[in-house]
């Protein structure tokens, strides 16, 4: 569960070309459901997408993730939620690290290296065994049945094989709430489709699904539980869509 | 001037360390400054990655402060054949009036630095940023100290010339000598060792007490600091001369020559290791009390007591050793 | 600690692979170290190494030699004051010194001609260096012509060759008997190149010396101790210059590290963008960028030493020649015994590998501290 | 295995050649020295580095003016006269 109140984010405050992304934007967002945002580019849903997953912070309001508090080696008197905004950069990645995995629009792999390399980059700074996170990468991309490009180089890949890399990259350190960022902007008909299949077994096996998305397949499709439509970095409408 | 290989290492180190310790204090000075944690706007965003960078500059500094007082030492010991009458390290040093500050402040600059170092730890691992203002602090006491070692090292180089007479170790550190470091070497021995064990005694009995109750950390922290001096003045005093099996030998330096199997190098590190972390431990007292760091503090402190227990055991460990299979026996 | 030691090997291993992907750009930073390190290290060996051979070799030097200068030029030395220096007290010998230079014109080599004091051999046989034997192409048992300062021949048989190990004294020396040293050079009767003495208590060097330039106002007495600190600081002179040059090296390869840790190119700033954005944090970049550094460093400093080594030690330093044998035919080969010990090799790390990382701390952190969401606004 | 212990490894042989280094100069120091040891009787005063002017070929026996005797007008101009340092005599400073 992920609580927005009142959040802004603005760039170059104070300056004449001052510009405020996300402007006090209140939401709440239900675990193991698929939320979309929907709305053009410059709508703010990167913004909101990029301080809810804990990669920037908000220069005013909160948020809290309910949940995930447990996991961590630290809380805050006690409550089960922890509030990020004010949180240092270190301790926002360590929540990023364990709770969030995100796919980008342009799926954002490192070339020169292997497509099992890329999966496991995320486990890297973890401290965690080789042997463990290179054995669940295996697992993964047998999962997205590409285990036979596991040492090839990613520039030789297909769009749809990178895309499944992408995505077995942001499960590799088993994360329970999954942000994609125009993930369809680079995919056919046919490959959008196959990533919203996906991105409903992954809401099968219980986890949280946040998209951010201006694309017909994936904010039409039955299998969203939450839409929510933006503009000018403000919601103009949310709706459920059970 | 002498225009050494090592000279010149050691005055491109000092150089180097007081620039980057001027480029860290000022970005310090910011963030004592501008420092907002409640704030998400870009400036405070910025100051905190500066932390960061702050952070990396220090322990390169704690590094190369560590490595250049050995090699400091062992540059002054090389030395010595070009000054009439110096036969170690004590006689280089003395050739100018420079020489032993700068050697006083490179080893207080590493003990400010690591002490700079495990209370960055600290602050670290709580998340709100609970003992900025401290650290920054610190560093500002830190950065002159540093600027300051430049320059002495500077001037003890610049006033080094070769054919100069001075004074060795044996007329330095002697009964006869007046002056600090004759009047150390002249504490009698008996008392001194009555000294330097009760004072390994009560450190070791608090940092247990500390260790298992969690109290009476800045009894430890001043006791392992008073220990640490007591310790060098011993040095001078008695247990070197244990080592060189001379009664009239009051050297600190020429244990660290190979006649003594380096050992000296060993014994230093254990002392400077054991009072860093004591030092520590009574620098992170006030702060057990802060929100974010109610459960972590306690923990850092018993590592750190532990470091001091372990490292002090050892000098005393060897110490004890090369008084009782000395072929010398001190009256 | 088994986590943080999984941490960094883990982060080794994509330090490694990102260091492998740019092989251009690493290998010459690479090789540029590698270098500046090669040079630095063969200098310091070459000149420690010299120092060791020369204090070896001059311990048998004499205590002091006399030498009587005329005009601000060295002179010959009448014979007769060989006498009145062994009258003052303290000294136990003098022995008269000939010895003096011949150009070949065969072959434009200098050598040094000395009359050996060996009064069982035989006048015409000689003992040779192993330059001058290679330079005329000389064995034992061979007759060496010498021309005299009256043009006519002075034939010297070749009794001893001594071996290349010792060129180091004497590579360049011809050792022939007195009588044909005088045949040779036709020196004025009763004098002498100058005057070896043998003293009782080196302490007292310094007094008979005294005494002697007070007895011979044109003497100029020269004690073992400032023969030995002649070369002591062999290379002082100009050592220093290059070792002034080559720290300006160091300085311009240090400027070439900062270019290339500052100048990130799009790639690899996009490279550590997405390192962020997938879950690196700043310390993790920075450890990233730490054993870039090491690996770097550590296997520029550790080769480049090694091949130093080699190059002074095996190779008898050939890059080295060019500088010191200058216009010389003959020219001695450095079979240099070995000098290293721990405190000339971590002096060496001193100067080569702190500046190096100190340069690189700002532009890693730079590189490190990119916004982590920045990946996603491509 | 891993590429990060390969070069660990690596990095350990390497290290233990350089470590090697000083023990193979000290092993060579002990057996060297004899072809100069039989030399001992001849006393020089000289070590042979250079043999193109004579105040390079026994620097500790030229004095300060020997560079410039070799030409009234010229500065001293073997290139190892540049590398190597003029005697200095105790007695010969101001």
């Amino acid at each position: 569960m992920i609580e927005l109140s009142n959040l802004t984010k603005s760039f170059n405050s104070g300056q004449p070309n001052q510009f405020t992304a996300v402007d006090n934007v209140t939401l709440a967002i239900n675990p193991q459901q698929i939320t979309v945002l929907k709305g053009p580019s410059g709508s703010g849903k990167t913004s909101l997408l990029s301080m809810i997953g804990c990669m920037a912070r908000p220069t005013s309001g909160r948020i809290f993730l309910r949940g995930v508090a447990a996991a961590l080696p630290f809380r805050q008197d006690g409550a089960d939620a922890v509030e990020i905004t004010s949180l240092p950069e270190r301790f926002l990645n360590e929540i990023r690290r364990s709770t969030f995995g995100f796919i980008f629009q342009q799926f954002n792999l490192v070339k020169g290296i292997s497509v099992l390399e890329n999966v496991m980059l995320p486990a890297y700074p973890t401290g965690e065994g080789r042997a463990e996170f290179r054995a669940r990468a295996v697992s993964l991309l047998e999962q997205f049945s590409i285990a036979r490009l596991a040492s090839q180089r990613v520039e030789l890949l297909s769009g749809g094989e990178l895309q499944r890399v992408a995505i077995a990259r942001a499960l590799i350190n088993n994360p329970s709430i999954i942000i994609a960022d125009e993930p369809t902007a680079h995919l056919d008909s046919k490959l959008s489709h196959e990533f919203m299949e996906i991105v409903g077994r992954l809401k099968g096996e219980g986890k949280s699904v946040l998209i951010a998305s201006h694309d017909p397949i994936v904010f039409d499709s039955p299998l969203i539980d939450t839409l929510v439509e933006m503009r000018d970095g403000a919601i103009v409408a949310s709706r459920s869509c059970r | 001037m002498i225009l050494q290989p090592a000279v010149l290492a050691l005055l491109l180190i000092a150089l180097l360390v007081a620039g980057m310790g001027i480029y860290a204090g000022y970005y310090g000075m910011r963030i004592l400054g501008q420092w907002d944690p409640a704030s998400g706007s870009e400036g405070q965003l910025e100051l905190e990655r500066r932390t960061y960078l702050v952070s990396t500059i220090m322990s390169y500094i704690l590094s190369f402060e560590l490595m250049s007082l050995f090699l400091f030492i062992y540059t002054a010991d090389e030395l010595h054949p070009l000054f009439t009458g110096a036969m170690c390290a004590a006689g280089t040093l003395a050739v100018n009036s420079f020489g032993y500050p700068a050697l006083i402040i490179k080893v207080v600059n590493f003990l400010l630095a690591g002490v700079w170092l495990i209370v960055n730890y600290a602050d670290n691992r709580g998340y709100d940023y609970p003992l900025i203002k401290v650290k920054y602090e610190l560093l500002n006491l830190l950065v002159p100290l540093l600027v300051l070692e430049g320059v002495l090292l500077f001037a003890y180089f610049a006033g080094v010339k070769p054919d100069i007479i001075t004074s060795c170790c044996g007329s330095l550190f002697s009964h006869e000598s007046s002056g600090f470091s004759g009047d150390l070497a002249m504490l009698p021995h008996l008392p001194m060792q009555i000294a330097f064990f009760s004072g390994m005694a009560v450190t070791g009995a608090s940092g247990l007490f500390f260790y298992i109750r969690g109290r009476a950390g800045y009894l430890f922290s001043i006791s392992s600091t008073v220990t640490f001096l007591v310790a060098v003045a011993s040095v001078l005093s008695f247990i070197c001369l244990y080592f060189y099996e001379l009664p009239t030998h009051h050297c600190p330096f020429c244990l660290l020559q190979k006649e003594y199997g380096y050992i000296g190098y060993f014994l230093y590190a254990t002392l400077f290791g054991g009072v860093v972390a004591g030092i520590g431990t009574g620098v992170l007292m006030p702060f057990r009390k802060v929100g974010s760091l109610i459960r972590i503090i306690p923990a850092i402190q018993r590592r750190l007591v532990l470091v001091t227990l372990c490292c002090y055991l050892l000098f005393t460990l060897i110490t004890g050793w090369k008084m009782v299979f000395s072929a010398l026996t001190l009256g | 600690m088994k986590r943080a030691i999984e941490r960094h090997l883990n982060i080794l291993e994509f330090t490694l692979a990102s260091l492998l992907r740019r092989k251009a750009k690493n290998f010459s930073l690479l090789a540029m170290y590698l270098m500046v390190v090669f040079m630095l290290a063969s200098l310091q060996f070459f000149v420690t190494a010299l120092k060791r051979e020369a204090a070896i070799i001059l311990d048998d030097a004499p205590d002091m030699v006399v030498q009587r200068l005329t005009a601000g030029r060295q002179d010959l030395v009448p014979t007769g004051h060989a006498a009145e220096i062994a009258r003052i007290r303290g000294v136990t010998a003098v022995r008269p010194r000939l010895w003096g230079y011949y150009y070949d014109a065969l072959n434009g080599a200098n050598y040094t001609v000395m009359a050996g004091d060996d009064t069982s051999a035989k006048t015409e046989s000689a003992s040779i260096g192993s330059g001058v034997a290679k330079a005329r192409n000389l064995a034992v048992g061979d007759l060496l012509p010498l021309i005299g300062y009256d043009k006519a021949p002075v034939m010297v048989e070749i009794g001893t060759i001594f071996p290349s190990g010792s060129d180091l004294i004497a590579a360049d020396l011809i050792i022939i008997s007195p009588a044909n040293f005088q045949r040779l050079f036709n020196l004025p009767g009763g004098q002498a190149t100058d005057l070896a003495v043998t003293v009782r208590n080196p302490k007292e060097l310094a007094t008979v010396a005294a005494k002697i330039a007070e007895l011979f106002p044109g003497s100029r007495p020269i004690l073992k101790s400032e023969i030995q600190r002649t070369y002591q600081s062999v290379f002082d002179w100009r050592g220093g210059m290059t070792l002034m040059i080559l720290a300006s090296a160091l300085l311009s390869f240090i400027i070439f590290a900062w270019d290339k840790a500052t100048g990130l190119s799009a790639e690899e700033r996009k490279e550590i963008g997405i390192l962020k954005s997938i879950g690196w944090e700043t310390s993790d970049v920075l450890l990233l960028k730490f054993w870039e550094g090491i690996v770097i460093s550590l296997t520029a400093f550790l080769l480049g030493t090694i091949l130093a080594y080699g190059h002074v030690f095996f190779l008898s330093a050939p890059l080295f020649v060019q500088a010191l044998k200058g216009w010389s035919v003959i020219y001695p080969r450095f079979q240099l015994v070995p000098v290293v010990d721990a405190y000339q090799l971590a002096v060496l790390f001193f100067l080569t590998v702190v500046p190096y990382t100190t340069a690189t701390i700002i532009p890693c952190w730079r590189a490190a501290t990119t916004d982590p969401d920045a990946a996603m606004r491509y | 295995m891993r590429r990060s212990l390969q070069f660990l490894l690596f990095t350990a042989t390497v290290l233990a050649v350089f470590l090697l280094l000083p023990l193979h100069a000290r092993h060579e120091q002990r057996h060297s020295g004899g072809e100069l040891r039989q030399l001992r009787n001849l006393h020089v005063t000289d070590l042979c580095l250079a043999t193109e002017a004579r105040y390079t070929r026994h620097p500790a026996m030229a004095d300060r003016h020997a560079p410039f005797q070799e030409h009234p007008l010229a500065l001293e101009h073997f290139p190892s006269g540049s590398l190597i340092l003029p005697t200095r005599l105790n007695r010969d400073k101001p």
